[in-house]
């Protein structure tokens, strides 16, 4: 061993034994209390940081999750049951499996079935639109159509239909909820998906007297109640000149859809009818 | 074939670089020509595959608690090693990285990596991982001064490509040319990402 | 993870360890690279020298002050069978557009040059490198001029030098750093050399 | 009956639109042009059309291609992008240097902000750094006026007045030994004097800056202080020493001064809003430019010293809000 | 986030509830904290700080592991810049400047300005209660 | 010339009723009576479908602070109460009377004799105000009693009476300053025997140099009251702008005027308060401006509260064909109509009709940051700053820009070159700020 | 004269982010407000003027003496990473309440190219104590400038709604190439 590393070896072991120590006693005080879970955890979310959950990020779930040891009212819409289950795996927990969810469209007042009495100009906005006038279909409640809801998607789930004036919501909606937050007229709904994706829901949520409500639109729940009275499993609440889907009782027995005569009850992603005319009622007359 | 996806990760899916933005500073600082930019590449490869070995191997002997300062002795240790070496037998390219060399002690992506996956994982798998990492890196770099070297000198790694011509468009080889280079390839690399994904 | 158990002892321990195993491997690679790093450095300089004199086949270094002040320059004077063939001197200049110019400049016996090479700066590539050999032929004005009797300085301050075209002050300097490479050369062997060849010193 | 419009207050509008003011600003640069066509002829014509072709023709693919949105390149701010950076270049340019240069400002500066109204710095000037820049040599020579002239090749090329004189301070002449050499002032205010294609005629460009004054295209803060520092500096300076320092007239009239503290200083997407943030930054562009004009490399600082100032518009914003209402009570 | 309040704000977590007095407990981010790699990065080390905050008003209630949201005024961030870092950064340059010119000797001009560090943060020490009085936390929401 | 100093901008005046001699609408055959025309609760119907009204008689009471009762503006009875469309297309309770003949409740004094002396006492005046359901008409339609009502601590110095109408077009608070002037005069000096103050200021435009000249014909009969020019620049007429104007006061940031000693009412309101209080007459007609530049006859009509917007267009010579737009009150404030059939309120100063041509927005660019919004907001802020951060939802830096403060009125939108929605925009930024900083103080 | 040279040459023409490239990742990522950067600014320079100090006296007085300076390297960063988390640990010792105002005002301090190439460069230019100490000083400030400038902008784009693909880093390194052109008008300056 020659002198150079002699002295090498002295000086710089001593040095950095003084600088390690150093280190690990800032190590010691800062200690990292993180539960590493909580990284595994947070791994396994998708990291779409969207809030559907209810938390800051997907990060805040893992920490909660973690924390609380638990997954009772836990969720992440985007990542669906999979993600929770996975999760549940490694932290040796039980997942409750939650039914999938998709946002729903409650209004049908397109630019026919509610025709414009007035032209709306300024902020491209449902927001301030909401807040100056009824919307340019006159129905108080409906779709004003500026697509803050589509603004607010992060998933690339909606998006406006050009003829009909009203958001679409595609397949790929996660349920996060953004849009039913950003909408000022609360017309979005987080439902059940339904088996095979079916669903029936009345898409109107006017509750104006079903005259006026009419006279602005040739879909709107018109409050007559046929509905209420075909279904067999209570599913359909009435109140305020307006029906309602409870998606937990509805069992998609698809009888009210034909009852009502305006056509407000819409039924997704279901076979094509036989035609039975004596029960089937056009939806709207012109 | 999950060794094959580790290794090869590191090019585009999570390019050290263009992606993650880890050791930007010399990815900046070096690449006035692709020759530097992969000079340097090598040289933090070789510095990344030493300690994620070293790491790996010794990881169950460090007390947990000691783990980071014993990390940086061994990755300063490979850079001193790097300086020398390449001093002995690349004088130029010493000469032209300069001080970028031993700031690759502070570059995240080498403790990153020893800290994130040699300090976790067996020897093979560090091993797999340093290389398909230092050779992302190694990606980047040459591309971003290969295009700087393109642009600032109109030649590919001393290259002439138009003969006579030694003056291209000075800016990039000067120290916006790195910024606004970079800067667009980050948007091009996102895009390749999005792509392949 | 590490599952080895943290106490203090063992981790002073281990930290020893760790850096005296560090710094014994540095130094066995420091040990074996000093040769081929000093062998690389000297190879550089023989290189330049070569540049700005004939074939030599022995060097003799001395260091001067230069007249105006300044870090003193090395001279190296080259001998071919014991006949003082040239003179490399390596001299420097702060008048750069960035920082110190470094270049060996060779003269004969009786001040005339023979040739520049440019060693280090740090001007602006594609602008001020042209004082390198390798990047273009700028620097060959300077072979056969003799500043005692011709100017030096480049054309905007009236010598006799063409300025590289929009880095005029890397020239500029340039030619501050021949000049006072020959004033030292002037001063300090110039008048002790009576004929070719003579070995001086 | 068509529909009834709803829309909120107030129902009533200026007659003042984006494209109107571009318009005009395009209109009020027309003597500046005048003059550099009668100095440089037929180079100057070619060299601003080019500019203003290829920022339209950019900004046409940018937004059609890569940003997809609507495509607004007649609202007239590619066009004064256009023609300012071909007045700061000099008309002996190559011209595809000048298609890179509109590339730069416009794809560079301008697009990948967003487009109008978004760019932090100003694209014309972003343009000409980057091609000062990247092409010194071409950058650095300007041709000699000549009226008429349809000469495109073989220019005869000189340093401008700014160049001369940095040149012989450098070198230890004095000030009076230097002013010889260049035109006199008249010329210098008329535009006799070598320099970019449109920053020539001090007083072209000043009647200019009146009509937008008058049109209130711009307001007096900006150049005023702008014009102002420099005078006030340089003529500090030269009371000094009026051997080393030339007097601030000089200053005044020659370079991109004038066309800078008039078109370039005052984009108003690139400066202040508050009145005394526009005082501030107009000094401090005046402060930057001679800054560089007497001790830096460059013999013109004006490009420089307003994208500097450029990037402290947002922290000048921030400090410089104007007077609340209600702010301090004073009753009186 | 853009930044015109009078406030800094950072988001933390309850961690700590004895009668009227909290803690909370924040994350501050490393250097590299915003870079979306951090989990890559070995420096950007996670240490946890505990605050204890000014009890809000006595009609809201608060449960330990509620996500709060803490603030401090502005200018006391300044305020804690300036004792932190500012003032010693002022010792450290000054007396350094003032040693040298004094005795010449580089090594104990920096010995005794880098050791002046002590008796600064020994005077800090013997001031804490004051600094704490001063530096007040806020729950906001 | 007297004015505020900061910002304001001057569109275009187009008073083409200034001449036109206010007149008397026909009563109509209903009359729609929402039951909030003011700020604040609304009041509560205190008739049932089917009751026999008269002219002036109490039909909803408002029973809060801050409301106002209302009266019936015909005699006839009442067809419903019911929630109708109202000018925004939204739904709001009123009562529909059908009408039949025109007979008033006792107690109210029809003649048009003028009565001077003020025999109340200030208590009085201002329950008379409350009883007779007086708001104000200067647009806010803010009760007026409240006004009136001195808070504790403070002290009135001035009333300011605002006969400045700013806003374009209109001309109802002109005619009746030159029609009904001592009428007025003496509303004037009631309140200011409410309020306990010996000095009135009444600010008026330069634009209506017959009405500063008629007024101070009549100004020696009433001491205290001084008229005082001032220079045409909107919005002098905000409450804030006109002070500044007058005295040179500043209301801080988010105070009332009685900070600085002033209470504020519009000249119609003096009417309203002298015909309540000299006359026992409830507030149940108005006068409104029928204008526009397609308009064939711009008039100023005094008419029911209640009545069809579509009959005084009707009287003035019939909706034009190519409307585009219809506006109620000035415009820079006013709201536009859904709905032609909506009735007059306490509030409606106006209607304006736009052609086809000119009822449009104009096409929208980016802000191109020229900074004349900020230069001619008369609050001093920033629209173009407070629009952008309300876009983005920083409503706490909203906050922090005062957007409070900002009084809506429209200069800004009016001026910026590339047709930004900046009043849209910090609409919808007051509305969430004023929900944060409710929440936080509950 | 010659430290006017060193701070303007520090500040201006070599500025440490946008000339020498060094401290990309805090431009980067701790710009996103101006009062952390400010913040920020304020711990670089102290931490920067101290590590500058301590690495010259072990520069000078361990490694050169022992003719070790090839453990440069290993022995700067082991000192300068140990002091920089010293110098919060003193903190949290000496005052709790300071700290904790720090640590919400503050991110921490990592050792980074900025700070270790700093020391690495006082030594490359053989600078003597002051010189050293100045040149880190006015590095600092160098630093400063830039960061603050940027989270300017930073904040200024925020509500710009820029172009997808330009958010985030792209932007901040096209908006650091234009600064840069900018910078390079002060060429010469000393
Ligand atoms: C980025 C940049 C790099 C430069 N590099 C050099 C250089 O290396 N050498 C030099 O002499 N001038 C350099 N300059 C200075 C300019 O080219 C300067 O205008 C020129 O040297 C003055 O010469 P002139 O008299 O030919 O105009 C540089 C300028 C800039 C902006
Ligand atoms: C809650 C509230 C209380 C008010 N109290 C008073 C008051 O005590 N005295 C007063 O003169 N005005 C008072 N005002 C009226 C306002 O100052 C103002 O005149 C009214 O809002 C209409 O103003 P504008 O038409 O300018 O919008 C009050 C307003 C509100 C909303
Ligand atoms: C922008 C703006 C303009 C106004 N212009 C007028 C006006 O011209 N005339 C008027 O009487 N009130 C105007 N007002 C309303 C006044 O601010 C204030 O509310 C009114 O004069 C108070 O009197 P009142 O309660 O009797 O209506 C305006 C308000 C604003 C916000
Ligand atoms: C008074 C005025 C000055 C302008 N100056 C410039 C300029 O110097 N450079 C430029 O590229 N555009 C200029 N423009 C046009 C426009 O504002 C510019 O393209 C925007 O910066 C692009 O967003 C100017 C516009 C006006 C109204
Ligand atoms: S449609 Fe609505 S619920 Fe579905 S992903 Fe988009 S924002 Fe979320
Ligand atoms: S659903 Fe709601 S948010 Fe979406 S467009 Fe309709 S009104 Fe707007
Ligand atoms: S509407 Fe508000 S922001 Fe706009 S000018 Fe008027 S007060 Fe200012
Ligand atoms: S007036 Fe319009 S364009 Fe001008 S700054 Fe304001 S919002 Fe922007
Ligand atoms: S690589 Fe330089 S600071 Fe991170």
């Amino acid at each position: 061993m020659n002198e150079i590393t002699l002295i090498s070896v002295i000086s710089l072991g001593s040095l950095g034994t003084i600088a390690a120590i150093i280190l690990y006693m800032v190590a010691q005080k800062f200690k990292v209390i993180e539960d590493p879970r909580i990284d595994i955890v947070a791994d396994k979310l998708p990291g779409a940081n969207c809030g559907g959950c209810g938390y800051a990020g997907c990060r805040a779930l893992a920490e909660e999750i973690v924390r609380k040891e638990s997954l009772d009212g836990m969720k992440c819409p985007p990542g669906g049951n999979e993600v929770i289950s996975d999760i549940a795996a490694v932290l040796g927990l039980e997942a409750k499996e939650e039914d999938p969810t998709i946002a729903v469209l409650r209004c049908s007042g397109s630019r026919e079935n509610a025709p414009p009495k007035v032209k709306y100009e300024g902020d491209i906005t449902c927001a301030f639109s909401h807040s100056l006038f009824a919307g340019e279909g006159g129905c108080p409640n409906g779709c004003l159509g500026y697509g803050d809801c589509v603004v607010s998607c992060d998933f690339d789930a909606m998006y406006m239909e050009e003829e009909t004036g009203l958001p679409i919501i595609k397949d790929n909606c996660v349920s996060c909820g953004a849009c039913v937050k950003a909408c000022p007229r609360n017309i979005v709904e987080i439902r059940k998906r339904g088996k095979k994706d079916r669903r029936i829901f009345v898409s109107c949520i006017n509750i104006e007297k079903g005259g006026v409500a009419r006279k602005n639109c040739k879909v709107a729940c018109i409050g007559c109640g046929k509905c209420v009275k075909e279904c067999k499993f209570d599913a359909i609440i009435f109140e305020n000149n307006l029906a309602y889907i409870d998606f937990n009782k509805c069992t998609l027995c698809r009888k009210c859809p034909p009852v009502c005569p305006t056509g407000a009850i819409h039924e997704l992603n279901f076979p094509p009818r036989k035609p039975r005319p004596e029960t089937r009622t056009e939806p709207a007359e012109a | 074939m999950k060794q094959w996806n580790n290794f090869t990760k590191g090019f585009i899916k999570d390019n050290p670089v263009f992606i993650l933005l880890l050791g930007l500073c010399p990815a900046l600082g070096v690449t006035t020509s692709a020759f530097n930019g992969f000079g340097m590449g090598l040289a933090t490869t070789f510095v990344l595959l030493g300690s994620n070995i070293v790491v790996s191997i010794i990881k169950n002997v460090i007390p947990n608690k000691v783990r980071i300062p014993c990390f940086i002795v061994i990755i300063a240790s490979f850079v001193t090693i790097v300086q020398l070496t390449m001093e002995a037998f690349l004088p130029d390219l010493f000469d032209s990285l300069g001080l970028f060399i031993p700031l690759i002690v502070v570059n995240c992506l080498v403790m990153g990596r020893a800290e994130a996956f040699a300090s976790k994982q067996d020897i093979w798998s560090s091993i797999v991982d340093a290389m398909g990492m230092g050779l992302g890196f190694t990606l980047a770099l040459t591309m971003l001064g290969g295009l700087r070297e393109i642009l600032g000198a109109y030649s590919i790694f001393g290259i002439q490509l138009i003969p006579g011509v030694t003056d291209g468009m000075l800016v990039f080889v000067l120290a916006p040319g790195a910024f606004i280079g970079m800067g667009y390839l980050i948007i091009l690399f996102n895009y390749m990402k999005k792509k392949t994904a | 993870m590490a599952k080895k158990e943290s106490t203090f002892l063992n981790m002073v321990v281990t930290l020893f360890l760790v850096t005296a195993a560090a710094s014994f491997t540095l130094a066995t690679v420091y040990n074996l690279t000093a040769e081929p790093i000093a062998q690389a450095r000297e190879a550089k300089r023989q290189f330049a020298i070569g540049q700005v004199v004939p074939e030599f086949d022995h060097l003799e270094s001395r260091k001067f002050l230069p007249p105006g002040g300044g870090d003193s320059l090395e001279f190296n004077f080259a001998y071919l069978n014991n006949e003082l063939v040239g003179v490399a001197v390596n001299t420097w200049t702060n008048r750069g557009y960035s920082g110190r110019i470094t270049a060996m400049v060779g003269f004969k016996h009786d001040g005339t040059i023979i040739d520049v090479f440019t060693l280090n700066h740090a001007e602006t590539p594609g602008l001020g490198d042209k004082i390198e050999k390798g990047k273009s032929d700028w620097s060959n004005q300077y072979r056969g001029l003799n500043p005692a009797a011709d100017n030096i300085r480049i054309r905007q301050d009236n010598g006799q030098i063409d300025a590289i075209t929009a880095a005029t002050i890397t020239a500029r300097a340039f030619s501050d750093a021949v000049q006072r490479a020959h004033d030292t050369f002037a001063e300090n062997v110039m008048s002790q050399i009576k004929t070719e060849g003579e070995p001086v010193l | 009956m068509n529909l009834l419009t709803v829309s909120g207050s107030p129902h009533v509008y200026t007659e003042e639109s984006v494209s109107k003011i571009m318009y005009g600003v395009v209109l009020s640069l027309i003597p500046a042009a005048l003059v550099s066509f009668y100095f440089f002829g037929l180079a100057a014509i070619l060299v601003t059309l080019t500019a203003v072709v290829s920022c339209m023709f950019f900004e046409f693919i940018i937004q059609k291609y890569l940003i997809k949105g609507p495509i607004t390149i007649f609202d007239g701010s590619a066009i004064i992008t256009g023609v300012l950076l071909a007045f700061i270049v000099p008309a002996s340019l190559p011209l595809w240097m000048v298609v890179i240069g509109s590339l730069v400002s416009i794809g560079m500066a301008k697009m990948t902000f967003g487009g109008l109204g978004k760019n932090i710095f100003n694209p014309a000037l972003v343009g000409r750094v980057f091609l000062m820049i990247s092409f010194p040599v071409e950058m650095n020579m300007y041709p000699k006026p000549t009226a008429f002239s349809t000469q495109l090749t073989d220019i005869v090329t000189g340093p401008t007045p700014l160049a001369v004189m940095k040149e012989g301070v450098a070198q230890g002449e004095k000030v009076s030994d230097i002013i010889p050499e260049i035109p006199e002032y008249v010329n210098l205010l008329m535009g006799n004097m070598g320099g970019s294609v449109g920053e020539i005629s001090a007083i072209a460009i000043l009647l200019g800056g009146i009509y937008m004054l008058i049109k209130k295209y711009i307001t007096w803060e900006i150049p005023t202080a702008y014009l102002g520092s420099v005078f006030v500096l340089a003529g500090a300076l030269w009371l000094i020493d009026p051997e080393y320092y030339v007097d601030p007239l000089f200053h005044m009239v020659t370079g991109g001064l004038m066309l800078g503290a008039i078109y370039m200083a005052t984009d108003m997407v690139t400066s202040p809003m508050s009145r005394w943030g526009m005082i501030v930054y107009g000094i401090g562009c005046g402060f930057l430019t001679l800054v560089i004009r007497i001790f830096g490399a460059y013999p013109e600082g004006v490009a420089f010293a307003i994208l500097i100032m450029n990037a402290f518009v947002p922290l000048i914003n921030r400090g410089f809000k104007p007077k609340r209402f209600g702010e301090e009570v004073k009753n009186g | 986030m853009s930044d015109r309040r009078q406030n800094i704000e950072h988001p933390g977590i309850i961690n700590r509830i004895e009668g009227n007095r909290i803690w909370v407990s924040i994350q501050p981010q490393s250097a590299c904290g915003n870079c979306h790699s951090k989990s890559y990065c070995g420096m950007a080390e996670v240490a946890e700080k505990i605050v204890e905050v000014q009890p809000p008003s006595a009609d809201r209630e608060f449960e330990t592991g509620q996500h709060v949201m803490i603030s401090l005024k502005r200018s006391l961030g300044y305020r804690a810049l300036f004792l932190g870092y500012l003032l010693p950064f002022l010792i450290l340059i000054i007396s350094l400047i003032i040693l040298l010119s004094v005795t010449e000797n580089e090594t104990i001009s920096a010995l005794t300005s880098i050791l002046l560090m002590v008796p600064y943060y020994l005077i800090l020490y013997i001031n804490r209660d004051k600094i704490k009085a001063s530096f007040r936390f806020y729950i906001k929401y | 010339m007297k004015t505020f100093k900061l910002g304001g901008v001057h569109p275009p005046e187009n008073k083409l009723s200034q001449n036109a001699a206010i007149k008397v609408l026909p009563v109509p055959e209903t009359v729609t009576i929402p039951i909030s025309q003011h700020l604040g609760v609304p009041a509560k119907p205190v008739v049932a479908k089917g009751d026999k009204v008269k002219a002036g008689q109490l039909i909803a009471k408002g029973e809060a602070f801050i409301s106002a009762n209302v009266h019936s503006s015909v005699s006839g009875t009442v067809q419903k109460i019911d929630e109708v469309t109202e000018t925004s297309g939204y739904r709001k309770k009123a009562i529909i009377i059908k009408v039949e003949g025109d007979e008033w409740e006792e107690g109210i004094d029809l003649s048009t004799d003028l009565i001077k002396s003020i025999t109340l006492s200030p208590q009085e005046i201002v329950n008379r105000v409350n009883e007779k359901g007086i708001v104000g008409m200067g647009g806010a339609t803010f009760p007026s009693h409240v006004k009136l009502m001195v808070p504790q601590g403070k002290k009135a110095e001035f009333l300011i009476i605002n006969g400045v109408e700013c806003e374009p077009y209109l001309t109802s608070d002109h005619r009746l300053m030159l029609e009904k002037t001592e009428e007025m005069l003496v509303g004037i000096q009631i309140q200011m025997k409410a309020l306990g103050v010996d000095k009135a200021i009444i600010g008026i435009e330069n634009n209506k140099p017959d009405a500063i000249e008629h007024v101070g014909e009549f100004l020696s009969d009433y001491p205290g009251i001084t008229v005082e020019p001032l220079k045409v620049k909107y919005p002098q007429g905000g409450e804030k702008q006109l002070i500044k104007a007058l005295l040179n006061r500043e209301v801080p940031s988010g105070k009332l005027p009685i900070e600085v000693g002033c209470v504020v009412h519009n000249v119609g309101t003096s009417l309203a308060v002298y015909e309540a209080v000299q006359k026992n007459k409830p507030l149940l007609e108005r006068v409104v401006t029928v204008t526009g530049l397609n308009v064939k006859e711009p008039s100023n009509f005094m008419v029911r509260i209640g009545t069809p917007v579509a009959n005084l267009i009707e009287a003035a010579g019939g909706l034009p064909e190519n409307t585009g737009k219809i506006v109620n009150g000035g415009p820079m404030m006013g709201k536009a109509l859904n709905d032609i059939n909506a009735p007059v309120t306490k509030g409606t100063s106006g209607i304006l009709l736009f052609p086809e041509k000119e009822a449009h927005r104009r096409p929208v660019h980016n802000c191109i940051r020229c900074g004349r919004c900020a230069n001619i907001c008369p609050m001093g802020l920033e629209p173009y700053l407070l629009a952008v951060l309300a876009a983005n939802k920083k409503f706490e830096d909203c906050e922090y820009e005062k957007i409070m403060d900002c009084i809506e009125c429209g200069s800004c939108l009016y001026i910026c070159p590339s047709g930004r929605p900046l009043l849209d925009q910090i609409r919808i930024g007051k509305n969430e700020t004023g929900k944060l900083i409710r929440a936080r103080h509950k | 004269m010659e430290y006017f040279a060193i701070v303007i040459g520090a500040i201006f023409v070599n500025n440490i982010v946008l000339a020498q490239f060094l401290g990309i990742c805090p431009y980067i990522g701790v710009s996103a407000k101006v009062s952390t950067s400010v913040g920020m600014s304020g711990a670089v320079l102290f931490v920067m003027t101290l590590a500058t100090i301590v690495t010259f006296l072990i520069y000078n007085y361990i490694l050169e003496p022992f003719n070790i300076t090839y453990l440069q390297t290993i022995s700067y960063i082991l000192v300068i990473s140990s002091l920089v988390q010293m110098v919060e640990i003193m903190l949290k010792k000496v005052s709790p309440e300071l700290y904790q105002a720090l640590g919400i005002f503050l991110p921490l301090i990592t050792t980074n190219c900025a700070i270790m190439g700093v020391a690495l460069l006082t030594i490359q230019n053989e600078f003597n104590l002051l010189q050293g100490v100045v040149f880190a000083i006015s590095h600092a400030a160098g630093f400063a400038l830039a960061i603050i400038l940027f989270a300017g902008i930073r904040e200024h784009m925020e509500l710009m709604d820029l172009p997808k693909a330009m958010r985030g880093a792209p932007a901040a390194l096209v908006v650091a190439g234009i600064l840069a052109l900018a910078f390079m008008g002060f060429a010469g300056l000393v």
